[in-house]
Order: structure tokens, then sequence, then C-alpha cells
């Protein structure tokens, strides 16, 4: 029968979604943000048997130790899967306190929200124990349906409409050509687990088939549409800045983490053999990516969409260890992966961070427009360094918990620097870390050097108090960004446990 | 105490001498940077409801460094010190980061500097800020600005270096940002960033690739890694000693990233003091110093030398050129500083690891003098432009006398500092061109004579146009209180002694103290003064100062007509109409209808004035066409229009966003297939 | 049968769906275009499990599931183009460009 | 290949009446100026891909993909068209852009590069028409793939929940 206990995330949280139902059809309007107390719940109840299943080895009755293998290899619970699906009860967790005071201050549907919010965590921690092409769709799938409808609840804002209807048609689009690219591995490979599939691809000398090329690609661009690669990433400035901006929220961290996993666990494990088409492929599109959303982020003079253009380059940074792929030994190989857990985990806290203070800024300021958060610091001095810490460290600079994932990141390429390609990649890599620091640099500047905008809103929303779901928000974040900054292995701890996931063919 | 036996690292004690870990001292130095950003933390948290606002607490913070670096400097001095310890905080891999504090000869000697210029600063600072409405943000800022330093300063690996190294720039944005009210000042405080930004790309490339071919970022493992040998790193070296180089010529301002300090002068004073003595530029040089073996050694990057000295002599030539034109005092100072630093980094391109840190030494007591004395002047005046001052050593005799101790150190007249220093870089130069230097190293040496000669001559100018005259500006010029005269007599009696500490055959205590570190520095220490160099650096900067003297020691109605050249054969070729028709009025028709008496005389009268004021000229056009062609206009543009380029690349490219998802549905075809194609092309 | 004749249907299948996306304005005809591009995926699946002769059938659960899924999204995608044309009174999706650059 | 033999088939003389009507069907479907006509063209190629699936054995997938489209998804295409009030007279200039050229060019190198690739990865290797029964369907599919039924049946439920929401008419705003 089915191992309880190494799905028991999955049971609690499905168990959640009911409850949440239930929930929102009994208690009146008012009351509507006990749905959202029962998600956090049911995130936090979901987190618990993840120690318990880490620890396990430890724990009477808990027989067995390392990887679980469910389903004939569909479905596995390892550390990768462990961290990842922390990673996204964590952001599902700090997403959900960013929107419960961001939908009380205004007239949306809560309880279908949170609802929806969960559904969509569901899908990722499905995801990151996902190990063949169906259960990877679907979990995809259950991943992005929530998230396409969630862009548009603020039903009334035509801005909020056009940001659902982009994200949802790109998104069905990328989602048709990855099935299709997944029809062809099915078709080459006659397998649909990961490991299957790599074994059939050295079975059957695979290796230089074009028409894996092609199956490849188009896998890839299902992933890359997720984590907003460029070329794919088209519909990410526009939907996070018409969707509510809890929900970019999420959708540049937790959805985009998601897209990471489902990236890494299909290259690093089904198409393991095939390094030298993935490599490469990922070398243009992760240059492409950090070039071009920098470079139009130094444009940009709305906030949330620069972070939208920010979150694209910092994607490119992300597939900069997968890039070398080709060239790395089995050592190097696990620290590529490394780099890229590292860099998500690390990116999580620092974006959710950057979001969280967004929303708290423009609850103060009333507008996500940069010019008019010009002399912040003299109305709201402890927004305006909560600012400060979240922009630079997404900057990378040190002491604050960005400056380590660059480092890892770097270091995973430069570990074959005897390539002109690696040594390219760096230097297209620095060159962008500088320009990123340009624009970050630009809105801390903003908001501690200028004056007060004249015709600024701020008079009229200055008062507000921030909802105290924001506030514990912004000191997770807050303190990660500092805590991780001075002591990264906190956090690097857990991606060191993830090398194991490449070690194992 | 337990001794480790060690060899000294320099060539001056040839026999084997024994190194101290330095005992309870030594153990406890991780307090030096510690103290200073606890101190940081708590003027923010309570600084504003303390009596003097958060003032006390930084010096004492400073006083502490001082204190600790100045016991070490002792202990050091009688016994060799070598101790290094780390605690893990990360592991990637086999990789190990880690947080450590090194004591030795070089780190010493920085906390040292730090300390006591920076308590000099910080005492002085007090009175310069007296009123300033963000005076206590100003002091928790400008004491993360020294504890950053000492973080880099003290870092036993290179990942910890680049974050103290990152915090000083970040330091240095916000006190260069501090009037961020006046644009111009966000402006440079951004410049200041970014490039040094740019360069320490270079710095984190060259580690990484050191660090992962040696296996560790520690220090003494590199540097052992070279003392064994290392193939793999003898390798790479070229390339990585190359990029660390790129990473300390962003930090320490060498051509062409030299852009950012002048405009850096936008900070209050006490900031470019400390700024430009003992911390930020000073860190390019250290850490040249701390890798030294990796340039020194044979088979490892020697060959990045080269190009170490070429870029020092161009800074430290084309620089001091532009100090001459410059109205601006601090600007006088800051190009002076360029200058400095180009000695410096041509010292460690010479492989004098000993000069070099040396004349870091001695030029941090002086530079930081006259940036205290400028900011005392400008603080009584209310202006930076020298046109606006003039005849001050009445008003404030105690800022002109250490001021003047100040030029003097600096031009390196004979005794004070700044004579040994540079003296012993001559020297350097010289041994390196009659051995692995050659023929650039004689030409670099022509060309250090030369900056001697330029040095002595604008700061004569500064002297004469600030001091003597007749005052020209408005407010009324008083001294400075004593919380601000005491620091200038403190560091003035520091920069007449401080070049006696190495003294070569006399006294060679500096060279011992640099040398107390585990592997060797393989450069050459000489044996006794080098009279003849000795000479000739003395007497060119005699003659900038005579030369400078002649020029601008005299009176005239305004500071313009005081600060000008009369040149009658130059001027009406190159430059002014005016001087065109001096030239043909004086040179030309006056002679031809005068009488022969008229042209005698005007021969007695003039002929020597011209001479002067040619060999003037020719300087002053150089530094002309230095600065407003090359410096303003080249350099400033480039990197205007590479941030320009950089901004409408940004711009076209943000309109491929054009808002129709059909388009975002083509590209993401068009891209898909691209993709497949040119990958089934190209492999 | 061979196998050839069902992947150049799916190609084809799916490159007029691709057309479709491109030129239509009408959301819901991008939709339908959408489903035809689907169709194709279907297609293969279920040949390429016919070909491999899968004992566990992979090719036709993984249609099964696209089958579903793609039910949900159209009414995910339905839900939203009236959302969209209440507030604007069109469903054309070239005027969608309040937000860009 | 020897297209005679190909011919003698009569599975393939059908497959390629089937595939023929699908294409037809298809390429009106992207290209008929009224858009009821639209979704009618596609229930008849969805018809020929279900017929297409008869022959090759998969008749569970077949049925459902009858029922699921035809019978429910078509049926909501079409209220889509009528709650948008979508033109359905014959003006193919309010449906198609005027960019039909590069789509066109874009679709066809899809096609070329993918046909290209495909056929010559399996040439001409043949395929079964072997029945899967609904049994052995149903036994992988509830014990191989419960999790992402499972996480199926939450995307259902969440298109429906979240699709309320967003379509219904508020009645206070």
């Amino acid at each position: 029968m089915f191992d309880y206990h190494a799905l028991a995330p999955e049971l609690i949280l499905g168990i959640t979604l009911l409850a949440a139902i239930a929930v929102d059809l009994v208690v009146p309007e008012r009351l509507k943000y006990l749905v959202g107390v029962t998600a956090l719940l049911g995130l936090v109840a979901a987190a618990l048997p993840l120690i318990t299943l880490a620890a396990c080895s430890g724990i009477a009755g808990c027989a067995a130790t390392g990887p679980r293998v469910l389903f004939g290899g569909s479905y596995v619970v390892d550390d990768f899967a462990l961290v990842l699906k922390g990673l996204f009860i964590v952001s599902g967790v700090i997403s959900l306190l960013l929107s419960v005071g961001y939908l009380e201050s205004d007239d949306y549907y809560q309880g279908e929200f949170y609802f929806l919010l969960l559904a969509s965590v569901t899908g990722a921690v499905i995801m990151a124990s996902a190990r063949d092409l169906i259960t990877i769709f679907v979990g995809l799938e259950l991943v992005s349906a929530p998230a396409f409808l969630l862009a548009g609840w603020r039903k009334g804002d035509r801005r909020s409409n056009e940001a659902s209807l982009k994200f949802f048609l790109t998104g069905v689009l990328s989602a048709a050509v990855m099935l299709f690219g997944m029809s062809l591995v099915y078709g080459l490979t006659g397998n649909i687990t990961f490991a299957g599939i790599a074994q059939a691809i050295t079975a059957f000398g695979l290796q230089s088939e074009p028409a894996l090329v092609l199956a490849v690609v188009f896998v890839i661009v299902g992933f890359a549409f997720k984590i907003s690669a460029v070329p794919f990433h088209f519909w990410a400035p526009d939907t996070y800045e018409g969707a509510p901006t809890p929900v970019a929220a999420y959708l540049s961290v937790g959805s985009k983490a998601a897209g990471f996993v489902g990236l890494l666990t299909i290259c690093y494990q089904a198409f393991a053999p095939v390094r030298s088409i993935w490599g490469p492929i990922l070398w243009v599109v992760a240059a492409l990516s950090m070039t071009v959303g920098n470079l139009i982020a130094l444009r940009q003079t709305n906030v949330v969409r620069l972070l939208g253009y920010s979150s694209i380059a910092h994607g490119g940074f992300i597939l900069v260890p997968f890039a070398m792929a080709a060239l790395y030994d089995q050592a190097g190989l696990a620290d590529a992966f490394f780099g890229s857990i590292t860099y998500v985990l690390f990116y999580a806290f620092l974006n959710l961070g950057a979001f969280a203070a967004v929303i708290a800024v423009v609850h103060k300021v009333g507008s996500t427009e940069i010019t008019d958060w010009g002399g912040l610091n003299r109305y709201a001095p402890g927004l305006a360094a909560l600012v400060t810490v979240f922009f630079f460290g997404l900057a990378g600079v040190p002491p604050l918990a960005g400056w380590f994932p660059k480092f890892v990141m770097f270091r995973a390429v430069l570990g074959v620097f005897e390539s002109p390609w690696a040594i390219a990649l760096a230097v297209i890599a620095a060159v962008n870390a500088v320009i990123a620091l340009v624009y970050y640099a630009g809105v801390v500047k903003r908001v501690y050097m200028d004056n007060v905008p004249v015709n600024a809103p701020v008079d009229r929303v200055a008062g507000r108090r921030l909802a105290p779901s924001l506030v514990l928000a912004l000191a997770i974040t807050a303190a990660a960004t500092v805590i991780f900054g001075f002591f990264p292995q906190l956090l690097a701890f857990f991606g060191d446990v993830t090398r194991a996931f490449v070690a194992a063919p | 105490m337990t001794h480790l036996l060690l060899a000294y690292a320099g060539e001056a004690a040839h026999e084997v001498a024994q190194l101290s870990d330095g005992g309870t001292l030594a153990r406890y130095a991780w307090l030096i940077p510690v103290v200073p950003l606890v101190a940081m933390f708590a003027i923010v948290f309570v600084g504003k409801r303390l009596p003097m606002k958060g003032w006390e607490l930084a010096e004492a913070a400073m006083a502490f460094v001082a204190v600790y670096g100045v016991v070490l400097l002792i202990a050091n001095a009688s016994t060799g010190i070598s101790y290094e310890s780390s605690v893990e905080i990360a592991r990637i891999g086999s990789y190990v980061i880690e947080w450590g504090w090194v004591v030795d000869g070089l780190s010493i000697m920085m906390y040292a500097v730090v300390g006591v210029v920076g308590l000099a600063v910080f005492t002085y600072a007090k009175g310069y800020m007296e009123g300033d409405v963000r005076f206590t943000w100003f002091f928790a800022a400008f004491t993360m600005f020294a504890g950053a330093m000492l973080v880099l300063v003290s870092a036993a690996n290179m990942i910890q270096l680049i974050v103290g190294w990152e915090l000083v720039g970040l330091a240095s944005y916000l006190l260069i940002g501090h009037y961020w009210e006046d644009h111009e000042n966000n402006a440079a405080a951004t410049k200041a960033f970014l490039t040094n930004k740019i360069a320490d790309v270079g710095l984190f490339v060259g580690v990484i690739i050191i660090g992962v071919t040696v296996g560790s970022f520690r220090f003494d493992a590199v540097l052992g890694a070279v003392a064994d040998g290392n193939s793999a790193l003898a390798r790479v070296a070229f390339w990585a000693g190359l990029a660390i180089f790129i990473g300390a010529m962003g930090k320490s301002a060498q051509f062409p990233f030299h852009v950012w300090l002048p405009d850096a002068m936008a900070g209050p004073t006490p900031v470019s003091s400390l700024m430009h003595a003992a911390t930020m530029v000073t860190a390019g040089v250290y850490l040249l110093g701390r890798m030294f073996p990796l340039f020194q050694t044979e088979g490892f990057a020697t060959d990045v030398k080269a190009i170490i000295i070429v870029v020092g002599a161009i800074t430290l030539f084309a620089t001091g050129l532009i100090a001459l034109v410059q109205d601006d005092i601090k600007k006088v100072l800051a190009y002076s500083t360029l200058s400095q630093l180009g000695y410096m980094t041509v010292a460690m391109g010479a492989g004098a690891y000993t000069a070099g840190l040396f004349h870091l030494f001695t030029h941090a007591f002086f530079k930081g003098l006259l940036f205290l004395c400028a900011g005392s002047v400008i603080h009584a005046v209310h202006s930076n432009n020298m046109s606006d001052m003039g005849g001050l050593r009445k008003s404030m005799p105690w800022t002109f006398r250490t001021f003047v101790i100040g030029s003097l150190a600096l031009a390196g007249i004979f005794p004070l500092a700044g004579f040994w220093s540079k003296d012993e870089i001559l020297a350097s130069v010289q041994f390196d061109a009659s051995g692995s230097g050659g023929a650039i190293a004689s030409v670099v040496l022509v060309v250090a004579i030369a900056g001697a000669f330029v040095t002595a001559f604008y700061m004569a100018r500064a002297v004469y146009l600030t001091f003597f005259g007749e005052y020209q500006g408005h407010a009324h010029p008083h001294e400075s209180p004593r919380v601000m005269t005491y620091p200038l007599i403190g560091l003035g009696a520091l920069s007449i002694v401080a070049g006696f500490a190495n003294v070569p055959g006399v006294y060679e205590g500096f060279t011992r103290w640099l040398a107390a570190r585990p592997f060797s520095m393989g450069d050459h220490h000489f044996e006794s003064i080098n009279y003849a160099l000795a000479g000739i650096g003395l007497a060119v900067a005699l003659a900038g100062v005579a030369l400078g003297t002649r020029l601008w020691y005299r009176d005239a109605a305004t500071q313009r007509e005081r600060d000008r050249f009369r040149v009658p054969v130059l001027y009406p070729l190159l430059e002014h109409k005016y001087y065109i028709d001096d030239f043909y009025l004086r040179g030309v028709i006056e002679p031809i209808k005068g009488p022969i008496a008229r042209f005698v005389d005007w021969t007695n009268t003039n002929l020597i004035d011209a001479v002067v004021n040619g060999f003037g000229g020719v300087a002053r056009l150089a530094a002309r066409f230095v600065y407003g062609g090359l410096d303003q206009r080249v350099i400033d543009l480039a990197i205007n229009a590479v941030a320009g380029g950089t901004s409408e690349a940004g711009e076209a490219l943000r309109h491929t966003t054009t808002g129709r998802v059909q388009q975002y549905a083509g590209a993401l075809f068009a891209g898909a297939v691209l993709l497949v194609v040119g990958f089934l092309i190209f492999t | 049968m061979i196998i050839n004749q069902f992947l150049v249907l799916a190609a084809l299948l799916f490159s007029i769906g691709i057309y479709g996306v491109l030129v239509r304005r009408n959301a819901v005809l991008v939709l339908l275009s959408i489903e035809l591009m689907l169709t194709a995926v279907n297609i293969n699946l279920v040949a390429f499990g016919s070909y491999i002769q899968d004992t566990l059938r992979s090719g036709q659960v993984f249609a099964l599931f696209v089958i579903t899924v793609a039910a949900a999204e159209v009414g995910i995608g339905l839900a939203i183009v009236v959302l969209v044309f209440r507030n604007r009174a069109s469903a054309n999706v070239d005027e969608l460009d309040l937000m860009r650059w | 290949m020897d297209w005679g033999n190909w011919f003698s088939d009569a599975n393939n003389v059908v497959f390629l009446v089937v595939a023929l009507v699908m294409v037809a069907a298809s390429v009106r479907v992207v290209t008929s100026p009224n858009v009821v006509h639209s979704a009618l063209m596609l229930v008849i190629a969805l018809a020929g891909a279900a017929g297409l699936f008869l022959m090759l054995g998969a008749e569970f997938v077949a049925w459902t993909l009858v029922l699921v489209y035809i019978g429910a998804v078509i049926v909501l295409f079409l209220f889509g068209i009528m709650i948008t009030r979508a033109p359905t007279g014959r003006d193919p200039g309010r449906l198609d852009h005027a960019r039909r050229w590069p789509a066109a060019v874009v679709a066809l190198g899809t096609f070329v590069t993918i046909a290209t690739v495909t056929t010559l990865a399996f040439e001409d290797r043949p395929v079964s028409g072997a029945v899967t029964s609904g049994g052995d369907l149903g036994e992988v599919l509830f014990n191989r793939y419960v999790i992402p039924f499972e996480a199926v049946s939450f995307v259902l439920l969440a298109a429906l929940i979240g699709g309320i929401v967003l379509a219904r008419k508020d009645p206070e705003r």
C-alpha cells in the first residue's frame, strides 16, 4: 500500500483545501479571513511531516531511510524534494501573510483567494517530488491554473483583467508546446519516468538525435515560460504590474521556483545524458535573460514592473550554472545544481521581502510609481530602511543575503574557466550584476535623497497602519535577509543536502 | 607565549629569526574590526539620545583601534608577529567560507594607520560637522567606513576581503552623498559607487579563479600554493593577477578608473581626509601587498607587474599635471592623491613591496593632514575655491603652519616623511630598471622624477594661492576651534617623523615590521641611502618649489591675476588671442620700431621671466590638455557613452514588450524554433 | 499504419493551431486554436503509445490527463474572457495594451 | 517506403480520409470568418481525432474525447461566444489580424521543422491497432497515477471555483 508518511504533506494540503472550501461556505462575510487562517494552519501542518521525513532514520517505527521511491519511480521523496517542498510552503505562508491585509483593504473575494493560493502551493509541492512527465505536467498545471485566476482577482481593474488574460494565453500556449515536446520524449524513449528516459537515451544512443533536440527545447520552453526566461518572458512584467501585488509576489517566487524545480529535475535527471543539448541552449537563454531583463529594468518607472524585469534577470542568474553543464565532471555538476538551488532559496526570501516592502510602501504612498516614492524616509524611515535592505540585498551587496548566491553562481560557472564560453558567461553575469545595482540603487536613492513630490497622494494615505500580518511577513523576510547574509550556511545547508540528487543517476 | 620558528619574510634580515604568535594581543585582535561596527549600530540606535549625539561612541571606537593598533605596532617592532585565526561560517561543498583575522606586519601597519589617522579625523570632524542636520547619521556611516576598512584589512581570506571591500564602497556611497540635497553630490556618489563596482568585477573573477584553482580562499593557502609552485595556479596566475589588479585599480583609483575620486570630493571634508589617507583608496595597494608573492614569484603573475608599473606611471604623471590647473583646493589635493597612489602602484609594479607600503604609510599622515587643513580653510572662508582665498596665513596661523608641513612632506623635501618614502620608490624603480624591469622601468623612473617636480610645483601653488597674497573672500576668516587644530598638529608631527621609520642603512624598522609574514616577499631592500637618486629627487622637488615661488609668490589685485602665467612664446601659438596680440606688441612690433635700448631693456627684464614662465607654461598646457582634453572629454565621454548606451539599449529593448499578447506568442514560437534550428546548425 | 503518418498529421494540426493563435483577434478563437494544438499532442501521445506497445499505457493515460486539464483550462479561459469582456466590451486580444514597455 | 503497400491497407485509406477531413476542418477553425463555424469545425476535427484513437485501439481515450470535448467543452465555447457577443457575421477583417503572412511563415517554419525532425527519427515503423481495455487503463490510472489524478481533480475544482468568482457579475459593483 502507499507510504502515507511520505505522502503526508500532500495529504494534509489536500484535506486543508477541502476544509478551506467548507470554512468558506459556512463563515459569514466579515469572518472570511478564517479561510486564510485555515490555509495557514494547513501549510504549517504540512511542514511538520517534512521534518519527520527528514529526520526519519532517528524515529522509531520509521523504517525507511534515504529516498522513498513511490509508484514505480514516478514519485520520489528525497532530500531535494523535501527542501523544495519546504521552500514552497514557506513562500506560500509568506504570500498568505502578504495577502490578508491586502485583501481586507479593498473589496476582494477572500475565501476563494486563499483556496486558490493554497491549491497552487499544493501543485508546487507535488512538483517537487514528481519524477515522471505526467505528474510534473499535472503539478505544473495545478500551480498555473489557480495563478491565472488570481492574476485577474481585481475584477474591476482592467489592468488586472489584461494581466490575467495575457498570462493565461501565453501560459496555455507554452503548456501546449511543452506537451508536444513531452510527447516526443515519450515516443523516442518509450518511457515517462525520468530515470527510464535517461536510461533509454543512453541505451538507444539518442544523444545526437535531432528529434530529441526538438523535444528537449520544447520541454524547456514550458518551464522557461514559468521562470519567465527570455524570450518567453513577455507576460511577466505585464502580469506583475496588473495582478494584485501579493499575487505578483507569489508568481515571482513560488510559481517561479516551481518552474525551476521542473527544469532542475528534468534537466539533471531525465535529460542527464544530453547535457550537451540543454547546456548550450540554456547558455543562450541565461545570457539573454540577464541582459534583457536588466537593461529594460533600467528604464522602468513603475516599481512592480521593475521587480518584474529584475526577476527575469535573476532567473537568468539562476540559469547560469546550468549553462556549462556539458563540461562539468560529476562533482562540478553537483556544484552547479547546488548553485541553482541555493540561488532559488536565497532569492525567494529577498524577493518576497522586496514585494512585501512594496506592498507596505504602496499602502503608505498609494502609488507604485518610483517618482512618488521620493523622500519616503522623511515620513516612513522604517519602511525606507526595509526598502534599502531588500533592494540592496537583491543587488547582492554584502553583508545582506544576496551576495552569497551570486558568489555560488559565479563559482559554479568559473569552475570550468578553461572554457571561453564559461568566461564569456561569467563576464556577462558580472556586467549584469553591475547594471542591476544601478536600478536598485536608483530606487534607494529616491527613497532617501529625493524630495517628497508635491502632487503625490502621500498625505491622503500616509497615516495608514500596516496590517499585522504584513508586518510579520516583513519581519521574517528582513531577518532572513540580514541573518542569511551573515550566516549563509544556515540556508545554504539546505542547498547542500540536495547535491545527492545529481549523484544518483 | 609560544614562538613559531619562521623565517623572516624579508631579505633585510638574513638570519632566521623568530616570529611570535602575538599571544593574547593577537588572539583578541578580532576586536579591531568588530568594535567600530558595534559602535556603528550603537550610534544608529541610541546615538541621538547621547549628550554628544553619538560622536563619543565613534571617537571611543577609533581611540580603541588606534591604541590597539599602536600597541600591536610596538609589539611587532620588538618581535615580529604572525598570527591568523578563522571561524567557519559557511561551507559550499569542499569550500569553506570563514571569518578570520590576520595579525601580521602588513595588517598591523594598516591597523595603526587607520586607527591613528582615523582618531585624528574623527576628533576633527566633531568640530567640522557641528550643527549638521544629520550629525549622528554622519558618524554612524563614518564609523562604518572605518570599520569596513578594518574588516578588509583583517581578512584572512579573500571572501571576507570582498565583504569588507564592498562595505567600504557602500559606506563611501553614503558619505559622498551626505549632502544629498545637492544633485551634483548624488551624481558623484553614484559615479564613485559604479566605477568601483565595475572594477570589483575584476576582483571577483580573480578571487574565484584563484579560490577554485587552489581549493581554498585563504590567503595563507593561496600564498602557500605560490610558495610551493602549484602548477595549476601558475597556469592561471596571469589572468587571475590581472583581474585582481583591475579590482585594485578601482579602489585605488588608477587610470582610467580614477574618475570617481575627484568627484568624490563632494562629501564632507573629513570623509575626503579619511578616504584619501587611510581607508578606501589604500585598499587597492593593500590588496596588492597582501597578494604580493603572487606577482613577485617567478612563474606566476610576474608579467602583470609590467602592466602595474605602466598604469601607475600614467596615473602618477597625468593626474599630477591636472592638479596644476584646479581652482578647488580639495580637487588639487584629490589629484595629488591620485598621483601619489600612482607612486605606490609603480612601487608595487617594480616589485618593491616595502617601498610601496612605506609610501602608503607616510602619505596617510600628510595627506590626512592636508585635507584637514583644507577643511579648516573651507570652514573659515565658506568656499572651496582658491580664487576666494589668499592671505590666510595671518588669520589662520596653525592651519598655515601645518599645511606647509604637509605640503613639504608631500613634495618630498628633506627631512620630512615624503622625502624618505618617495626616495625609496625611486631607488626601487632604478633597481628594477637594472634588473627585470628593463627599459620600461627606466622610462618610468624618468616619469617618476618628473612627477616629483610636478608635485612640488602644484603644492607650492596651493600654498601660495591660499595663504599668501591678499584675502579675496567675503566671509571673515578665523582660526578653527581647538578640536580641529589639535588633530592638525598631531598629524603634522607625524608627517615630520614618520619618514624616519625606514632609513636604509640607519634604521630599517619599517622593513622589519612589514616583513613579519610567513611567506617570502622576495623584494629588494637597500643597504644604504642612494645618495645620487635622493639628491636628484630633492633637487627636482626644490626646483618645483622654487619655480612655484617664482610664479605665485607675488601680490596682485585678484587671485585670478595671481594665478596667471605670462608666456610670450608659447601662448600665442596655442591659446589666447590676448597673448597673440601681446606677442606681436612686445616681441615683434615694439622691438622693430623702438630703439635698441628698449630692446635691450626688454630682454633684461623679460627674458628670464619668459624662460621661467615658458617652462611653467609647458607643464600647465600639458595639464590643460590632460584635464580638459583627456580626463573631462575622452574618459568622461566614454563613461557617459557606456552608461548612455546601456540606457538606450534598455529603452530600445523595452519596446519589445509591446503589450500585444500575440506578439508574445509569436516570440515564444520563434524563440523555440530558432533555438532548435540554431542548435542543429551549430553542432 | 506507420508512425510517421500520425506524426505528420500532428505536426500539421499543431502548426495550424499556431497560425490560429497568431492571427485570430478574438480571445475565444485563440483558445480554439490552442485546443487544436493540444489535439495534435494527443494524437502524438496515443500513436506513440501504440507504437511502443507500452504495457503501462502511459501514452493513453497522458492523453487523458491532457484532455482533462485542457477542459479545466477552457473553463478558466472563458471565465477570464467573460471578465475582460464585461469591463471593456470586447474580447479582442490585440486591444489589451494598457500595460507595456 | 512502398506507397502501394501502404494504400493496400484499408486502415491507411481510412486514415487518409479522416486526416484530410481533420486538416480541412482545422484550417477552417483558424480561417473561418464566423466564430460559431470555427467552433463547429473544431468539433469535426476532434471527432476525427477520436476516430484515429479508435483505429489505434485507444477506445477509452476516444470516448473521453467525445464526451469531454464535444459534450462539454464545445458547449462551453459556444456559451463563451454568445456571452462575449463575438461577431458571428461574415467579416473576416474583424476577426483576423492584417499580419497573416508573418504568422503563416512562423507556422510553416514550425511545421517543416517538426515534421522533418520527427519523421526522420521514426521513419516508417509500424504501429499496432491493438485495443486497450478500459479496465487496464483504470488499473494504471488509480495505482500508478493516483497522485496526478488527485491533482487534476484539484485543477478542476480550482477552475470551477475561481472561474465562478471571475465570471460572475458582482451586484454591488
